[in-house]
C-alpha cells in the first residue's frame, strides 16, 4: 500500500531519515556483520586469534542432534506460551468487554505482570514451583502432585511456558480488548438478528472479526517467545532437565554467553537471523493484505 | 403471516426518555415508513422491535405474541442495517447463508434459497466476492439478501438507501418495493428522505421528537397534514407557511396581506398558520392573481423551476414563499409574480398546538 | 591515587563482604583505590571480562571461576600472570605461602602460579543430627565410606524421610572431586593440565559404579536430585534433606539458617578403591589480572592481592563464608584464634584438601568449554537419576559429547 | 440487546475475578514476601498473607544496596527507560514520515534497512554490539545504555501503519493552505500521533526499564547501575544465601514506576493501539 | 479575479490516460459546475487544478499564468473536499485560521477575518470546538470557512456536500450560491448530483470517461443536451430513449410503432435514438394520443406521479417509458395511459456516435 500523495522534496527525506538510519547502521548493521563474519571462524574467545573455517560452525550445529532438537523444543515452548497467553487473554479480554462495571479496575490489575522484568519474573516463578521452597509446589505435595520439575521434563516445559505466558497476558489482553471494542455493533446485532446465540455469535463473527488483531498478536508473541523469555528459562531451568528446555536463544546465550564459544554461537545467531527474517516476511505480507480489509 | 401491534411503547435511555407511548397495529403484509428528523426515535423504536433495545415500557407483539422479552432471534424478523453491516469476512453467498446455517437447513435448501434469492437481486455474478469488493448498491442487495432468503415474519429496513448515490437510490427504491410486494412480507422502514417514504409506504408514521404525529396513507398526509410539523416535513420544498388570523372568508396575514379561503373555519380572530405548498402556486394573469411574489432567488431544475421570494404589493406583505413553476418558467430575480392557490389546497394550523383546523 | 578496576560475580552477603574487603584496603592506603564492579554471575562476569578486552576495555582484575580456569590459561596474550606482576612490583611474594593444593590449581607446570586463588572450596558432607537421631540413629555419626552411607539413608528412608541426601553441583561434587579423591583420570593429559589435546575420561569403572548407585538410590528415594546447582541447600537448611554433600562454602548458608544442629564431615570414599581417600579438588574462583595497563597500576593490583593474601584478611574471610584458608598462615591463625572448636566441622574441608600429596589426578582439572561440558554432564546425569539411561551409557555418552567440545576448543586455541 | 441475563454476568465476573487473582498471584506473592522475615520465607510453606515487617523490609530496602543507592540506580534506570522511549520514538515517527510521505531514490532500499531490524533484539548480537559500543567510547555512558537498544525499527513500524490511516484529504488540505513538509509535519502529524506516541511511550519505557543484560555489559562505574541490575546484585548465588524480604521489597519497588507508567497513560495507551491496529 | 484557461490537458497513470484532452475556459467570477459519473475523471480534473496532481499534457493557466509547474500553494486557490478534511485536532478557529497562519498574517487580521467567516456561515457558537463535536452540516461550513477566509482567486469542490443528508443538501446548495455570488470569486464544483449542477452552475461540464461531452449552461444542456449520454445524464427521472429510425416525418420504433417528429432530418433509414423527457409527456384524450402507456408500476410523490411502462397498442411497441405526471394523476398499475408530447421537446442522437442529430 503505498500513499497516493506525497511531497516532493529532494533533500528532505534523506534528513529525516538519517538519525534512524545511523542507528542503524552502527548498532545493527555492523555488529550482524561482524557476527555473519565470525560464523565463519573458529576464534579463540578473547579475539587472539581465529581460523577461518568456512561452514563448518553451521555443519556442526547440524550435525548436533542436540541442536536439531532444540528446534523442536523450541516450537512445542513457543506454541504453548503463544497459546496459553492468547487464550487466556482472550477470555479476559471477551469477558471485560461484556461486563460494564468494574472494567476498569479488572484492566489496571491484569496490566502489572507486564511491568515486571523478565530477569525477576523467573525469582517469582521459582518462589511459588520451585519443589524446595515453592509455596504452591508445597502445597501440591502436601494434596499427593507428584511435583518435580528438576527432573521431570514435562513439569519443567510446563512451568516456564506458564511463566512465560504470565508474563505476555497483559500486553495480549489489552490488545484484544481493544481489537473486540473496535468491532462494529452493528455486525454482532445483525448476526443476533440472524439467529446466533451468544457463542455462535463469538465463533462465527467475533473471533474472525479479530483475526488481524489475532495474527499481529501472533507475530509478537512468537518473537516474544523466541527471544525474549531466556530471562525467564535461565533463572528457573538453565534449560533442564536434559535439555528439555534448552530453546534456541538459550543456546545461543549459554554457548556463546557462558561458554564463550563465539564461531557457534554466531553462527545460531545467523541461523536465527534467517528465521527471524522469515517471520518478518510473512508479517508484512499478511499486513499488507489486511489493510484493506 | 404477521401483525405487529405496538401499544404506548415507551424508551428511556437512564433518564431521559427518547420515546414517549408510540401505538401503531400493522396488518399483515402492511409496507409501514417511518419518517422524521434526526433524533426522533425512529432507529429506537424500530430497534425495540427488533429486540436489540430493552423496551421501557408498554407492549410489543409480533404475531400476536407478546415479544417484550424475547431475544432477536426467537422473534422471526430480519433486519436490514443502514451501513449493511455485512460481514467482511464472509463471501456474499456466506452472508446470505449465515441465519440460514443456523436455523440448521440443510446445505441443499440454502443453496437453493441463496441462489432464488441473488436471481432475485441480481446478485449471482458476485456470490463468491468478499463485501469489500463490491460497490455500494451490490452491498445494499446483499444486505437485503439476507433478510430475504431468511423468510422471516416481519423486515425492518433503518435507512437502508442512505448510503446510496441519488441514482441508485432510486432504483433501490424501486426494487424493494417490489420484492416487499411479491414475498407478500410486513415491514417496517425508517428513512429520513420524504421522497422514499411517499414512495413505498402503504401507511406513513410521521415522528417528531418521540412523538407519532400522524398514521396514515402518504397521498392522505401528504394532502392533509394533522400538523404543522407533518406538514413541513413531507413534501419538497417545504410547504409554505404564513402567520395571521382568519377573518370573515379571509386569511388576514401578519403584515396585513390578505388570502382567500377554501373553507371558512369558525375560529376568527385566533393566531393560526396558513400553509400552502409550492407545487400549488401557480402563474396567473395579473387580474386574476391572489398574491404577488417578489422574486429574490431562481432555481431552474430543467423540469420545474423554484422562485424564492417574498409576498408584496396590494394584497398581501410580510411572508416568505416558494412557488414551484413547471418547465423552465422565465422569471429573474426582481420579477414580481402574479400567483393564485390551487383549489382546495389550502391548510390551516393552530399557532400554538401546530394542530390541523 | 591510581585506580583498579575489580570486575568480580559476588551478589548477595558475599558481595558486601568482598566490598568490605576492598574498602578496608582503600582506607589501609592512599597510593591506590580499587574500584569494585559486580559483574553478574560467574559465568556473565567472565564474558564480560572477555568481551571488554577484545574492545581494549578490560579490568585490572577479574574474577574467574574454576571453570573458565583452562580459557584464561590459554589466553597468554590476554592475562599478566599473578607471579610476573609481583615480581615486577617487586612485591613479597612467596607462592609456598599458598595451600599447595589450592596454589596448584592456578600454577603452571613450571611451578608459576598464573593466578591469585581467592574463593577456594571443597566439597563435605553436611547432615542433619536430627535427622539421625529421629531414625534412631546416633546423631553424632560420621560416616566415612559411601556403603556406610548407605546404611544410614536407608534408615532414614525407613524413618519416613522424604530426602535422606541430596547433592549440590552433582559434576563437581561426584565426578570431578570423586575421580581425584579416588585417584583416577577425570580426563587425559592430566585432566589437561597437560595439554589440550585432552579427551575426557569419566567413564571408568569407579565413576560407573559410582553414579549406578546413586541411579539406584534414586529409584529407591534414598537420594532425592534438587537441581544443577546449589537449589539443594534450601531444602537441608530447612530439615527436609538429611545428608547433603555441598561445597564448604555453604557452611554460612547452613549456620545461618538451619535451626538444627548439624555435623560437617568428610565426602565420603568407596573404600574398595586403592589408596582411596586421596585429597579432593577445589572449586570457587580465583582471580586474574588482565594485561594492557600501566605498570604503576600493576604496582596496585599487587599491592591489593597481597593485601587479600595476607593472614588477617584470609582468616576472616574463611570465618566469614567457609571458604577455605589459602594460605598457611591465615589457616593456623584461624586456628589459633579458636574458631575450629567453636564452630566444628569447619576445618574439615582444609584437612581433607590437604590429608596426601596431590597426585596427577587429584591436582585439578582444566579443560576448555569447561561450563559446556558441565552442563552435558548435567543432562546425562539427570537422565540417569529420572531413570531413562544406566550409568554407562550416561557416562559414554557424556563423554564423547564433551569431547567434541574439547576438540572445537582445541582448534580454537591453535 | 434484549438477553437472558442474570446468571451470565456474575458467571463473568467470577472468571474474572479468579483470573486475576491467579494472574496476579506471583506479585501479591512477592508483596507478601517483602513484610515477611527471612526464615517465614525460607522455611516451607510461606505464609499467604502480608506480616508485620513492611516498614523494616523497606527502609533497609532504600537504604541499603550493595554497589549504589536504590534511589540512584532507580534514577539510572529511569533514565534510559526515559532515553529510549523518547530517542526511539523520535528518530521512528521522521524516518516513518520520509518512507511514507515522500518518493526519493533508495526509498525501498531505507525502508527495508530499516524493517531488517524488526525482530532480532540485542540479545542474540550482544558481543558484537559491545564491541562497537566500546570502540565508540560509549562504555559507562547514558548514550552507550540508550543507543543500541534504540536500533529497532518496531516504533517506526507502527509510526509507518499509522500514517498509512491518515487520510490523504488532510495532507492535500495543508498543501492547499500552504504547508510545507516541515509545517505539516509539525502542525498535523504530530499532534494526530499523540496517542500512538503514547502507546510505544508505555510499551519502550517498560521495555528500557527492564533491561539487564546490555546495562551489565557495558557499565563497569557502580554509579551507572540500574535497578534491574541492583535487584540481581541482591538474590543469592553460588553457595551464598539471601536477604529474601529485602530483595522482594525491593523488587516491589522496582515494579512501581512501570506500572505507575501503564496505569497512568492507560486510556491514551488503549486508544493508540486500537488506531494503530485498524 | 481570475480566469483559468485549460488547454488540452491529459492526465495518465502510469500507461493508463485517464483524461484525454479536456480544454475549457472559465471567465473571472464564473461557477462552473462539473459533472459527470464516478470515475469519469472530476476529481482529477479539480486537483490538477489544485496543483496536487501533475498535469501530463498540455497547459493550465489561472489568471493568465501558466501554472502547470506550481504548488499548490503558489496558486491562490482554496479547496472544499468531499469529507471536509478538517484537522481533527484543531479547533474550528484553528481549521480556518491555519492557511492564514502559515501565511504569515498578523494576529489581528487572523481573528477579524476568521470572525467574518464564522459570521456569514454562522459558525460563530461553535469556534472552540473540535470537528468531531460538529454535525454533519457545520463540518461543512467549516470546510467553506476555512476556504474563505484565504479570500482565493478561484475556489475548488470537490463534491463538497455528497456527505449530507438531503435536506441540509438543499440549504447548503443555496449558501454555497450566495457565497459565491457575494465574494464572486471564480469557482470550480465537482459534483455528480444533477440537481446541484443544475442549481448552482453558470456553466455546466458535462464529463464522461475522461473527456467534456458538453460545455454550456444549464438550461442550454437541459435543453439541446449534446450526446446521448448527456441526455441521460442530466434529467430525473432520465430521459426516454427509444430505437428506431426516421422515415418521412416519422420516428418508426424498432418495435413498429410511430412518433410525429417535429423537425425532418434528412438521415432517413439510419438507426437513430429518439429522446423524450419523462415531464415532456402529457396525458391526452385517447383521439389525441400519440403514444399508449401500458402502466407497469406508478410513484406518487405527492407534487407529481412518476408512471412506468411500456409503449403499447395499435400506434407503439417494443420501449421502456417513464412519464412524469403533475400532482397525484389517478393511475393505477394495468391502466394504459394515453400520451402526447410537448412541442419542440424531442431529441434525436445518433445510435452510433450517440452525437445529438
Ligand atoms: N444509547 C443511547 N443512550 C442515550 N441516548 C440515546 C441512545 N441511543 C439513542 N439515544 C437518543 O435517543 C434519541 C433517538 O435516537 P434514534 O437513534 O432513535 O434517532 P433516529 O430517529 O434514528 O435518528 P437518525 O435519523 O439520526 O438515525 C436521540 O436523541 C438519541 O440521542
Ligand atoms: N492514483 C491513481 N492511479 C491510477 N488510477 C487512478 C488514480 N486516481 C484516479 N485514478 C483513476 O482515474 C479515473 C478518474 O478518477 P477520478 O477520481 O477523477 O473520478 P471522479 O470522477 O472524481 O469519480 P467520483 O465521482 O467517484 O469521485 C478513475 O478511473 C480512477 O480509477
Ligand atoms: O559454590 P562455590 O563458590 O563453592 O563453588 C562451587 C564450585 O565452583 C562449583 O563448580
Ligand atoms: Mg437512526
Ligand atoms: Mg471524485
Amino acid at each position: 500500500m503505498e500513499k497516493r500523495v506525497t511531497f516532493d522534496n529532494r533533500l528532505l527525506p534523506y534528513l529525516l531519515l538519517t538519525p534512524q538510519l545511523v542507528v542503524t547502521i552502527v548498532f545493527f548493521f555492523w555488529p550482524a556483520a561482524q557476527a555473519l563474519y565470525q560464523s565463519l571462524l573458529l576464534p579463540d574467545p578473547f579475539g587472539l586469534g581465529a581460523r577461518f573455517v568456512w561452514f563448518s560452525n553451521f555443519e556442526y550445529l547440524f550435525n548436533d542432534r542436540y541442536y536439531l532438537q532444540s528446534f523442536v523444543t523450541t516450537a512445542v515452548f513457543t506454541f504453548f506460551v503463544t497459546l496459553v497467553s492468547m487464550s487466556v487473554a482472550l477470555l479476559f479480554a471477551v469477558m471485560a468487554d461484556q461486563v460494564i462495571k468494574g472494567a476498569g479496575a479488572y484492566k489496571t490489575l491484569l496490566i502489572w505482570p507486564y511491568a515486571v522484568a523478565p530477569a525477576v519474573a523467573g525469582v517469582m516463578w521459582l518462589f511459588m514451583f520451585q519443589p524446595s521452597i515453592g509455596v504452591i509446589a508445597f502445597y501440591m505435595k502436601a494434596i499427593g502432585i507428584d511435583w518435580n520439575p528438576v527432573l521431570d521434563g514435562g513439569q519443567a516445559m510446563t512451568l516456564v511456558i506458564l511463566a512465560a505466558a504470565w508474563k505476555q497476558i497483559s500486553y495480549n489482553f489489552l490488545f484484544f480488548l481493544a481489537g473486540l471494542q473496535a468491532i462494529p455493533k452493528s455486525l454482532i446485532e445483525a448476526a443476533a438478528i440472524d439467529g446466533a446465540g451468544k457463542w455462535h455469535r463469538f465463533r462465527t463473527i467475533i473471533f474472525p472479526l479479530l483475526s488481524p488483531t489475532t495474527f499481529f498478536l501472533l507475530v509478537v508473541n512468537i518473537v516474544y517467545a523466541f527471544f525474549e523469555t531466556f530471562g525467564i528459562i535461565h533463572t528457573m531451568t538453565s534449560g533442564g532437565p536434559g535439555q528439555s528446555t534448552t530453546i534456541l536463544v538459550y543456546k545461543v546465550y549459554s554457548d556463546g554467553f557462558v561458554g564463550q564459544d563465539l564461531g557457534s554461537s554466531a553462527a545460531q545467531s545467523v541461523i536465527l537471523m534467517v528465521v527471524v527474517g522469515i517471520l518478518t516476511v510473512i508479517q508484512f505480507r499478511f499486513i499488507e493484505r489486511r489493510v484493506h480489509y | 403471516m404477521a401483525t405487529i401491534s405496538i401499544r404506548d411503547v415507551r424508551k428511556s435511555y437512564g433518564k431521559t426518555e427518547v420515546i414517549h407511548g408510540v401505538s401503531l397495529d400493522v396488518a399483515d403484509g402492511e409496507f409501514i415508513v417511518i419518517v422524521g428528523p434526526s433524533g426522533c426515535g425512529k432507529s429506537t423504536l424500530l430497534r425495540m422491535v427488533a429486540g436489540l433495545e430493552r423496551i421501557t415500557a408498554g407492549t410489543m407483539e409480533i404475531g400476536g405474541r407478546v415479544v417484550n422479552d424475547l431475544e432477536p432471534r426467537e422473534r422471526d424478523i430480519a433486519m436490514v442495517f443502514q451501513n449493511y453491516a455485512l460481514y467482511p469476512h464472509m463471501s456474499v453467498f456466506d452472508n446470505m447463508a449465515y441465519g440460514l446455517k443456523i436455523a440448521g437447513k440443510t446445505k441443499d435448501e440454502i443453496r437453493q434459497r441463496v441462489d432464488q434469492a441473488a436471481a432475485m437481486l441480481q446478485l449471482e455474478p458476485y456470490l463468491d466476492r468478499k463485501p469489500r469488493a463490491l460497490s455500494g448498491g451490490q452491498r445494499q442487495r446483499v444486505a437485503m439478501g439476507r433478510a430475504l432468503v431468511r423468510n422471516p415474519a416481519v423486515f425492518l429496513f433503518d435507512e437502508p438507501l442512505s448510503n446510496l448515490d441519488a441514482k441508485l437510490r432510486v432504483q433501490m427504491r424501486l426494487e424493494i418495493k417490489q420484492m416487499q410486494r411479491s414475498v407478500g412480507t410486513t415491514a417496517l422502514y425508517v428513512t429520513h428522505d420524504q421522497v422514499e417514504a411517499m414512495t413505498l409506504a402503504d401507511r406513513l408514521v410521521v415522528m417528531n421528537a418521540g412523538i407519532a404525529e400522524q398514521i396514515d396513507t402518504p397521498m392522505a398526509v401528504y394532502e392533509r397534514p394533522a400538523t404543522r410539523f407533518v406538514a413541513g416535513f413531507i413534501g419538497s420544498p417545504a410547504m409554505n407557511i404564513l402567520k395571521g388570523s382568519v377573518s370573515g372568508a379571509d386569511f388576514v396575514l401578519e403584515g396585513g396581506g390578505k388570502l382567500a379561503l377554501d373553507t371558512k373555519p369558525e375560529e376568527t380572530g385566533r393566531p393560526l398558520l396558513f400553509g400552502v405548498r409550492p407545487e400549488h402556486l401557480q402563474i396567473a394573469t395579473a387580474k386574476e392573481a391572489t398574491l404577488n411574489l417578489s422574486v429574490t432567488a431562481v432555481e431552474t431544475l430543467g423540469a420545474d423551476t423554484l422562485a424564492h421570494g417574498t409576498l408584496s404589493g396590494a394584497n398581501g406583505a410580510g411572508g416568505e414563499l416558494i412557488a414551484r413553476l413547471p418547465g423552465s418558467a422565465k422569471v429573474a430575480p426582481g420579477d414580481t409574480l402574479p400567483l393564485t392557490v390551487q383549489e382546495n389546497m389550502t391548510h390551516l394550523f393552530d399557532a400554538e398546538t401546530g394542530k390541523r383546523v | 591515587q591510581t585506580q583498579v578496576q575489580f570486575w568480580h560475580a559476588f551478589t548477595g552477603r558475599l558481595g558486601e563482604l568482598l566490598e568490605k574487603q576492598v574498602s578496608d584496603f582503600n582506607a589501609s592506603q592512599d597510593d591506590y583505590e580499587v574500584v569494585a564492579t559486580l559483574k553478574g554471575n560467574y559465568s556473565e562476569a567472565l564474558n564480560a571480562g572477555i568481551a571488554a578486552f577484545r574492545a581494549g576495555e578490560q579490568p585490572h582484575i577479574l574474577q574467574v571461576f574454576e571453570v573458565g580456569t583452562a580459557t584464561m590459561m590459554a589466553a597468554k596474550g590476554a592475562i599478566k600472570p599473578v607471579y610476573e606482576v609481583m615480581a615486577e612490583a617487586e612485591a613479597a611474594f612467596d607462592p609456598s605461602a599458598y595451600l599447595a593444593p589450592v596454589a596448584g590449581y592456578y600454577t603452571n607446570t613450571d611451578g608459576e602460579m598464573l593466578s591469585l586463588p581467592y574463593n577456594s572450596s571443597t566439597p563435605v558432607l553436611y547432615i542433619n543430627k536430627n535427622a539421625l537421631e529421629e531414625a534412631g540413629l546416633d546423631p553424632e555419626t560420621k560416616p566415612a565410606t559411601w556403603p556406610e552411607v548407605e546404611e544410614i539413608l536407608v534408615k532414614l528412608k525407613e524413618a519416613g524421610s522424604e530426602c535422606p541426601l541430596t547433592t549440590a553441583w552433582q559434576s563437581w561434587v561426584h565426578l570431578e572431586n570423586l575421580s581425584a579423591y579416588h585417584n583416577v583420570p577425570f580426563a587425559t593429559e592430566a585432566n589437561g593440565f597437560a595439554g589440550t589435546n585432552t579427551e575426557l575420561a569419566f567413564n571408568g569403572d569407579l565413576q560407573v559404579k559410582h553414579i549406578d548407585k546413586m541411579g539406584e538410590w534414586a529409584k529407591e528415594g534414598l537420594f532425592s536430585y534438587s537441581g544443577r546447582r546449589n537449589e539443594g541447600g534450601a531444602r537441608f537448611r530447612s530439615g527436609e534433606c538429611a545428608m547433603f554433600t555441598e561445597s564448604s562454602a555453604g557452611y554460612a548458608g547452613v549456620k545461618a539458617e538451619a535451626d538444627f544442629p548439624f555435623t560437617v564431615t568428610n565426602l565420603p570414599y568407596w573404600p574398595d578403591a586403592e589408596g582411596a581417600p586421596y585429597n579432593t579438588i577445589i572449586g570457587g574462583a580465583s582471580l586474574w589480572v588482565m594485561s594492557g595497563h600501566e605498570a604503576e597500576e600493576y604496582a596496585g593490583v599487587a599491592a591489593f592481592l597481597n593485601y587479600l593474601s595476607s593472614a588477617e584478611v584470609q582468616a576472616q574471610w574463611h570465618q566469614d563464608t567457609g571458604y577455605l584458608p589459602i594460605t598457611t598462615a591465615a589457616y593456623e591463625l584461624t586456628k589459633e584464634q579458636g574458631f575450629y572448636n567453636e564452630n566444628p566441622g569447619t576445618d574439615v574441608a582444609i584437612l581433607q584438601m590437604t590429608g596426601k600429596a596431590p597426585t596427577e589426578n587429584s591436582k585439578g582439572i582444566r579443560l576448555g568449554n569447561f561450563d559446556q561440558i558441565r552442563a552435558i554432564i548435567d543432562e546425562e546425569l539427570e537422565a540417569v537419576w529420572q531413570g531413562q539411561k544406566d550409568a554407562k551409557a550416561a557416562l559414554d555418552e557424556a563423554v564423547s559429547r564433551g569431547n567434541e567440545l574439547l576438540r572445537r576448543f582445541e582448534q580454537s586455541t591453535r | 440487546m434484549v438477553e437472558k441475563q442474570g446468571f451470565g454476568t456474575i458467571l463473568m465476573h467470577a472468571v474474572l475475578i479468579i483470573g486475576i487473582a491467579i494472574v496476579c498471584f506471583p506479585i501479591y506473592l512477592t508483596f507478601v514476601g517483602s513484610t515477611l522475615t527471612h526464615f517465614e520465607i525460607i522455611r516451607p510453606p510461606m505464609p499467604l498473607v502480608p506480616g508485620p515487617h513492611f516498614i523494616d523490609n523497606y527502609s533497609e530496602a532504600l537504604t541499603s544496596g550493595i554497589t549504589a543507592p536504590v534511589g540512584r540506580m532507580l534514577f539510572n534506570s529511569f533514565v534510559m527507560a526515559m532515553g529510549i522511549a523518547i530517542g526511539k520514538i523520535a528518530i521512528s515517527i521522521l524516518s516513518a514520515y520520509a518512507i511514507v510521505y515522500f518518493r526519493f531514490p533508495f526509498r525501498m532500499l531505507a525502508f527495508w534497512a530499516i524493517f531488517m531490524t524488526l525482530m532480532l533484539p540485542v540479545e542474540v548480537r550482544i558481543v558484537p554490539t559491545y564491541e562497537v559500543v566500546a570502540s565508540l567510547g560509549m562504555l559507562n555512558s547514558y548514550t552507550g545504555l540508550i543507543l543500541p537498544l534504540i536500533a529497532s525499527a518496531t516504533a517506526t513500524f507502527l509510526f509507518r501503519q499509522f500514517f498509512m490511516t491518515v487520510p490523504d484529504e488532510l495532507v492535500e488540505a495543508a498543501r492547499v493552505d500552504g504547508a510545507g513538509p516541515l509545517r505539516f509535519f509539525k502542525d498535523i502529524l504530530l499532534p494526530l500521533s499523540v496517542t500512538n506516541i503514547a502507546a510505544l511511550f508505555v510499551i519502550l519505557f517498560i521495555y528500557g526499564w527492564n533491561q539487564f543484560l546490555w546495562p551489565l555489559l557495558i557499565t563497569t562505574k557502580p554509579e551507572m547501575n540500574t535497578i534491574v541490575m541492583g535487584l540481581k546484585q541482591m538474590m543469592p548465588t553460588a553457595d551464598d544465601y539471601g536477604n529474601w524480604p529485602v530483595t522482594m521489597a525491593a523488587a516491589t519497588l522496582a515494579v512501581l514506576p512501570p506500572v505507575a507508567v501503564v496505569i497512568f497513560m492507560q486510556r491514551l495507551f488503549v486508544k493508540g493501539l486500537v488506531e494503530t491496529e485498524k
